[in-house]
């Protein structure tokens, strides 16, 4: 007995249909793309050591490469297809229209087949995700920005910013430290940093060879060579769990208030959408509330080191 | 034409497990032609040992690959019968269904996988895949069908999971029962399409006398149970399956071989088809007859056709056995029982021939002592004997070694042994 | 080979067969429907079940089967001298399989009880990786076809070729089954690793464990469980002991 | 909301029109378990007859009808040296019938996560849009708590509730599909009378609750007690089978993987359910597990569970169904953990007279 009166009529979602049943639509997520990704290509690829390299990606459609924009510290998710999406940080200026850096370490399996890229070929990006460092708020301060390894990644995006906007800051030290100098990673880019950009480099390694002429050591070990006015400083501290706890803690006693304090938190991540909770730390996503939070936030988030 | 030749092949290619063939031809005479299982040994009879009745069926299943149904039904026979337990009617029919979908799956990889490349001149199916796609696809339609079957009354196409002691644990759906039809409806062209294809292959002509062993209900054409008949006569009991195989080791291989009323008796698709041929469904009737099948046919390179002809009898009989399901109501599918000691045997129709496991049990219902015979195993002495007849008439005719060597691997090919299944 | 935007090449394959039941590599076979293109991943250099062709010349060796006579070894340390990967492929290449039962019994007894009086060579059951590195595996018996694809994929794609960490549980509430521990069983499920779609808890009879351990399993908390339940402490042992799998963790 | 009424069998046979015409599911016995309980699922049904009106609980939510166990989120074809990506939210009219109240809140807090929130999932919100909701009260079981989170009594996120008042259903009807199908039927506009049994109604299911979790203050609770030994005591029954997660209404923690088909021409991305219980939950690359412990996972599901979301402060997830309790074989079940929690604190406050410092 079928009788039409009584079947559902099915409802298909087109982008419209969607916008319009969720009210708050347009305001949040036009310009992002959730499911779809943006295509890129990829336009450069740099070997920066055999564990890491730098991509170079253009969106392909001009009118999505407009409508994205990302702030310093935030990151996208950067999909292969066929392999699976990872997240990764944006390792270039955002106010670079044109081109996105990604600084990517060899790591597991869609890492690993990154690397077998080259350019030309396209991947998909989606986001930009979470949360910033607070540039404007750090204006007018001294800035202390403390990488360890891949930690500089997350950290070239705010030192771009930086450098256009170098007269609002007053002294900005990087403090910088890796296992081996062979991976100090964009060393290339030192010479500029220090004479265009006017910031004080400090590197350090745990294992010096034969030419290295810089310290030798723990990264802790460059604040000897530092003085930091803590009423006046800002700190932006990225890398390993164990190196930010110490740094900061440091800091802490030095008196710089926790939430001066900066830190990019990683976690294993699905969606970048606060939706898979696998990024969950507490209470906290670390893909929507973070991957920035200030050191007070992090010393509260149970778990969070 | 006095001429020498010595094949000796070992580990057989497209065949399930590992057997040897060796023929010695010395001055145009026969020396030695023999056939020789060369398989691990396993040692099934001992590991069921002490193991729960309720366990067993999956230990049996395990025997073998790809008639693992058979092995499991064997069991399950042979340990309701001597429990006595009896199971609704409802997962008998799931029962015979499965058998069914077996059958049809192990016949359909028989014929397009491992026997189909020596009649077109291929090392395997993969060049075929190139060279004939339409046929191939033919056969993997049948051979899916056959799976289908057996996943939505077992739960896996290879050892089943809901074959159980005193019945089955879940039957198919009414739902996946309709699919199955369909699917059956759907796929006949492809085994008419199958059909005309063997037609045109030209089956090598051979005959040698032998006594050609299955079960026999009667009713139906067997797939479960029954009385134990041969072409020559002999008729006995299921308990009686040791006078029906009589048994014994030959020390050039790990798989027994077996003898009936002459030197040796041959089972499995050409078998039953010789001894129940007059309980096909009307289309397999129709098929053996173009094909010039009719019992008691003594050419071994025929259990191809049979095989054949029982594809179709699955066909029909298949639809029948799923209407009856979705007649049929009743909840019922598994009848709960007590432990208990006895002794019985099962026996089944495996794809190869008949099978039968013979079990025993204490109060507790674990097994105390186990016995099977398989198929391949009572066909190896009918394979022994069918190379040197064979080779002799080839040597008479004068053909190449490699034309001998072929034509020994398709005749052993023919008898689709499960090697792995008869050393177990 | 075959993507447009990626060069893959075919494994070159070989499959061989010790002592087991072949139903493992018979699933090769299976799912028809993805049959050819399955194929086309492969070059198949050795595959007696399928192809009267031999060629020595292969780089990931599919091994089934336990080892249980002097020549299988023999073959075994060819086949992992040839190969770059060597796959233990099913229960019986992982863990020993169901043939390890045998080990209960001396293998005099096992002789004279099946061939009396011949002199047939036995060795107690041992696994693969009794005698060689194995590189990966894809335990099931059978090895579920549709994982065996994925993980072909992966290797020809140098994609993740991974197993699911998570215990058979997890898919089993998938197919809306009733707990087989409800119905008065004991089920593996909690301790065996996932990856068959949960086909035998479907299939409304208890996992026996086939695929292994999970990782990191609670096994104390498991053997809890089941004398809480108040269940057959002798049917435990009995389906713990079925596959083998579960060597590393004794009850009792 | 509309209010009516509607005599039993005419109900019986508005259900029968709308899952003859459907792809409906519904409450069905498949099961009695050792104890002698029935067991129920949602399953597919094809007539009212198939409905069993009175079940008790079904052992999984039907959460995975918004949210299935496995999907595919898109799809790529790969061709000419490129590839192209698609993404399609379809979803077919599904009718559902027999959700508990507490099964509808669950959803809406679904809907608060996947909708109305940053980003929200299109491919949840076509299968909500296409899915018939019929919910029916029904007496607490007696380990049912979803009292205590305020569940027992749900306004919104159905089309059509029912709440059985004897010889009729009173409607609640709040989508205007249900009230043109109704048009269709008899029903009738709430008496006087209707309305007192419907409070009637509502004060005994409110009475009937035998268990009761305080869930006051939990969040601080549960922050307070991070490091409690409770946690250490349930996570050692812990299976980490993850049953928990999979039968709950509201847990929709996620695993996303990627796939090439097996003819190498395409991919898809693919969604599995996951559960914070699974050991490799928060493993990253390189094999770093921040969270090894089976206590550790545990305490995450309950932390999640009621500890509250980031985006909803202070809304707990659990809505109290008790399933999650049921299907666990380790007996860890959200009345004892809470119980046990609260205990803890207590005997705290009585047993040290000055709060200990916390480092
Ligand atoms: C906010 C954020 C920013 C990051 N920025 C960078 C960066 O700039 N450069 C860089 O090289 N790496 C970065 N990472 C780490 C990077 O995401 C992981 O190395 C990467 O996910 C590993 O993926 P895989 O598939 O190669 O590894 P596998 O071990 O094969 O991982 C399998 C899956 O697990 C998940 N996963 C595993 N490890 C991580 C992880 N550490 N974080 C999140 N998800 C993980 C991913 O979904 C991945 O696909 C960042 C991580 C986060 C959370
Ligand atoms: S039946 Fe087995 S696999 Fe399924 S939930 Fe129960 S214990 Fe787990
Ligand atoms: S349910 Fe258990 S025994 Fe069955 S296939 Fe899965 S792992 Fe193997
Ligand atoms: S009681 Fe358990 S299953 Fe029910 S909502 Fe709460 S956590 Fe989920």
């Amino acid at each position: 007995m079928h009788d039409m009166r009584f079947a559902i009529p099915r409802q298909d979602l087109n982008r419209e249909a969607f916008a319009s049943s969720i009210p708050e639509f347009n305001r949040r997520s036009d310009l992002m793309k959730t499911d779809m990704g943006y295509k890129c290509r990829i336009t450069n690829v740099v070997n920066l050591t055999d564990q890491e390299k730098l991509f170079q990606l253009r969106i392909v459609d001009p009118q999505e490469r407009r409508i994205f924009r990302f702030k310093p510290g935030q990151f996208l998710m950067l999909e292969l297809p066929g392999y699976g999406d990872v997240p990764i940080s944006i390792s270039s200026a955002s106010s670079n229209h044109e081109f996105l850096e990604l600084c990517i370490r060899k790591a597991g399996h869609v890492t690993s087949a990154l690397f077998r890229t080259e350019p030309g070929m396209h991947v998909a990006i989606r986001g930009p995700f979470g949360s910033s460092f607070p540039m404007d708020e750090m204006s007018g301060n001294n800035v202390l920005l403390v990488a360890g390894g891949l930690g500089i990644a997350p950290l070239r995006a705010p030192l771009f910013w930086i450098n256009e906007h170098r007269d609002r800051f007053h002294d900005v030290h990087l403090l910088y430290g890796a296992k081996e100098p062979s991976q100090l990673l964009f060393s290339y880019q030192f010479d500029e940093w220090k004479t265009i950009s006017h910031i004080r480099l400090h590197t350090i390694v745990e294992h010096a060879d034969a030419e290295w002429k810089e310290s030798t050591g723990m990264i802790t070990e460059l604040f000897r060579d530092i003085s930091i006015d803590a009423k006046h400083t800002y700190a932006i501290v990225c890398g390993p769990p164990v190196m930010f706890k110490f740094v900061c803690s440091y800091l802490d006693r030095l008196g710089i208030p926790m939430n001066r304090m900066f830190v990019s938190l990683e976690r294993r991540m699905h969606c970048g959408m606060g939706k898979c909770c696998r990024c969950m730390v507490g209470s906290t996503f670390t893909c929507i509330d973070g991957p920035v939070f200030d050191y007070w936030s992090v010393m509260n988030l149970k778990e969070a080191i | 034409m006095k001429r020498d030749c010595s094949i000796d092949i070992r580990h057989l290619t497209r065949v399930e497990g590992h057997g040897n063939i060796r023929i010695t031809v010395s001055g145009g005479k026969l020396l030695e032609a023999s056939w020789a299982v060369v398989e691990t040994p396993r040692f099934f009879e001992v590991m069921v040992k002490g193991m729960s009745a309720e366990r067993v069926p999956f230990l049996t299943s395990r025997i073998c690959g790809i008639c693992s149904i058979s092995h499991a039904l064997a069991s399950i026979r042979a340990l309701e019968r001597a429990m006595q337990v009896t199971p609704p009617p409802a997962a008998e029919t799931v029962r015979l269904l499965a058998m069914h979908g077996e059958t049809l799956q192990s016949h359909a990889l028989h014929l397009f996988f491992l026997a189909l490349p020596d009649f077109a001149g291929t090392p395997g199916i993969l060049p075929l895949l190139e060279s004939h796609p339409d046929l191939v696809r033919t056969g993997l339609e049948l051979k899916e069908l056959g799976n289908e079957i057996s996943i939505a009354t077992t739960g896996r196409a290879t050892h089943p999971v809901s074959l159980v002691l005193g019945g089955v644990s879940k039957a198919p759906s009414k739902q996946r029962l309709k699919e199955l039809k369909e699917m059956i409806v759907k796929r006949r062209p492809a085994l008419e399409m199958a059909t005309g294809f063997f037609r045109t292959l030209s089956i090598p002509e051979f005959v040698r006398e032998t006594e050609f062993i299955s079960l026999r209900n009667g009713k139906y054409y067997p797939f479960i149970g029954g009385d134990l008949v041969s072409t020559d006569g002999v008729v006995r009991d299921e308990n009686d399956y040791l006078q029906m195989t009589n048994e014994y080791l030959v020390d050039f291989s790990t798989s027994k071989f077996t003898r009936l009323s002459r030197q040796s008796s041959a089972a499995g698709a050409l078998a039953r088809f010789n001894n129940n041929s007059r309980l096909l469904g009307h289309r397999a009737h129709e098929v053996a007859a173009s094909f010039g099948l009719e019992p008691v046919c003594h050419n071994p390179f025929m259990n191809n056709i049979a095989q054949l002809v029982e594809c179709h009898h699955i066909f029909e009989n298949a639809e029948i056995l799923i209407e009856s399901l979705l007649d049929d109501d009743r909840q019922d599918i598994r009848t709960a029982y007590k432990p208990k000691a006895g002794e019985a045997t099962g026996a089944v129709e495996a794809p190869r021939g008949v099978l039968y496991h013979h079990m025993e049990t204490d109060d507790d219902g674990r097994v105390v002592k186990a016995d099977c015979i398989i198929p391949t195993t009572q066909n190896n002495a009918n394979i022994h004997y069918d190379l040197k007849a064979l080779a002799a008439e080839a040597v008479k005719e004068g053909k190449t070694d490699r034309e001998i060597e072929k034509l020994c691997e398709m005749v052993v090919r023919s008898y689709d042994p499960c090697i792995s299944c008869s050393v177990h | 080979m075959k993507n447009p935007v990626y060069t893959f090449e075919k494994l070159k394959f070989a499959s061989f067969e010790f002592t087991c039941c072949e139903g493992c590599q018979l699933q090769f076979a299976n799912r028809e429907a993805s049959l050819e293109a399955f194929f086309s991943l492969l070059d198949v250099r050795t595959f007696r079940e399928i192809s009267s062709e031999k060629h020595d010349d292969y780089d990931i060796a599919f091994v089934e089967g336990s080892i249980s006579r002097s020549d299988e070894i023999e073959r075994l340390l060819a086949i992992r001298r040839q190969a770059k990967t060597l796959v233990a492929f099913g229960t019986c290449a992982c863990f020993g399989g169901v043939n390890s039962l045998k080990n209960c019994h001396s293998m005099d007894e096992c002789i004279a009880e099946v061939y009396p009086g011949l002199p047939v060579e036995t060795l107690p059951i041992r696994k693969i990786s009794d005698f060689v590195k194995v590189d990966l595996s894809i335990p099931g018996c059978p090895v579920a076809k549709k994982e065996v694809e994925r993980i072909v994929v992966s290797l020809v794609t140098g994609s993740l070729a991974t197993l699911p960490k998570y215990p058979v549980c997890v898919e089993c509430k998938e197919q809306l089954n009733t707990c087989l521990f409800d119905l008065g069983e004991i089920c593996l499920g909690p301790i065996t690793r996932a990856g068959c779609d949960a086909v035998c808890t479907t299939g409304k009879t208890p996992c026996l464990g086939c695929r292994g351990p999970a990782d990191d399993i609670n096994f104390p908390a498991f053997l809890e469980l089941v004398g809480e339940r108040g269940l057959n402490r002798s049917d435990l042992k009995e389906k713990l002991g079925f596959y083998n799998a579960f060597e590393a963790y004794p009850c009792q | 909301m509309i209010y009516k009424v509607i005599s039993k069998a005419e109900f019986k046979r508005f259900i029968d029109a709308l899952v003859q015409n459907n792809s409906a599911f519904g409450p069905r016995l498949v099961d009695t378990d050792s104890r002698g309980e029935s067991v129920y699922q949602f399953q597919p049904v094809s007539s009212v007859e198939e409905i069993a009106f009175d079940y008790t609980r079904t052992a999984s939510s039907a959460k995975h009808f918004f949210l299935p166990f496995r999907e595919e989120l898109s799809q790529f074809h790969f061709h000419d040296d490129d590839w192209e990506q698609n993404v399609s939210y379809e979803a077919n009219p599904v009718v559902l019938v027999g959700l508990r109240a507490c099964d509808i809140s669950a959803l809406n807090i679904l809907d608060d996560v996947l909708l109305n929130s940053h980003f929200p999932s299109a491919c949840y919100l076509a299968k909500r849009k296409n899915t018939f909701v019929i919910g029916m009260d029904h007496l607490p079981l007696p380990d049912c708590f979803c009292k205590s989170l305020a569940h027992h009594t749900v306004s919104t996120g159905f089309n059509l509730f029912c709440s059985d008042i004897g010889e009729k259903y009173y409607l609640s009807i709040n989508s205007s599909k249900a009230f043109t199908y109704l048009k269709e039927f008899q029903t009738e506009e709430p008496s006087h009378e209707d309305n007192c049994l419907l409070t009637e109604r509502r004060k005994l299911i409110s009475r009937s609750f035998q268990t009761e979790v305080d869930v006051t203050s939990l969040p601080s609770i549960l922050d307070i007690e991070f490091d409690s030994p409770v946690w250490e005591k349930w996570g050692a029954k812990c299976l980490n089978c993850g049953t928990c997660a999979m039968v709950c209404p509201s847990c929709y923690c996620y695993s996303v993987e990627e796939r090439f088909n097996i003819d190498l021409k395409g991919a898809s991305r693919n969604r599995k359910l996951y559960s914070c219980n699974l050991v490799d939950f928060a493993v990253v690359a390189g094999g770093h597990n921040f969270r090894p412990k089976n206590g550790d996972r545990l305490k995450y599901r309950y932390y999640h569970q009621h500890r509250g979301f980031a985006e909803n402060a202070n809304q707990q997830i659990c809505v109290g169904c008790n399933r999650c309790g049921r299907a666990c074989l380790a007996g860890i079940n959200p009345k004892d953990v809470i119980n046990d929690l609260r205990m803890e604190k207590e005997s705290c406050m009585i047993c040290v007279s000055q709060s200990p410092a916390r480092t």
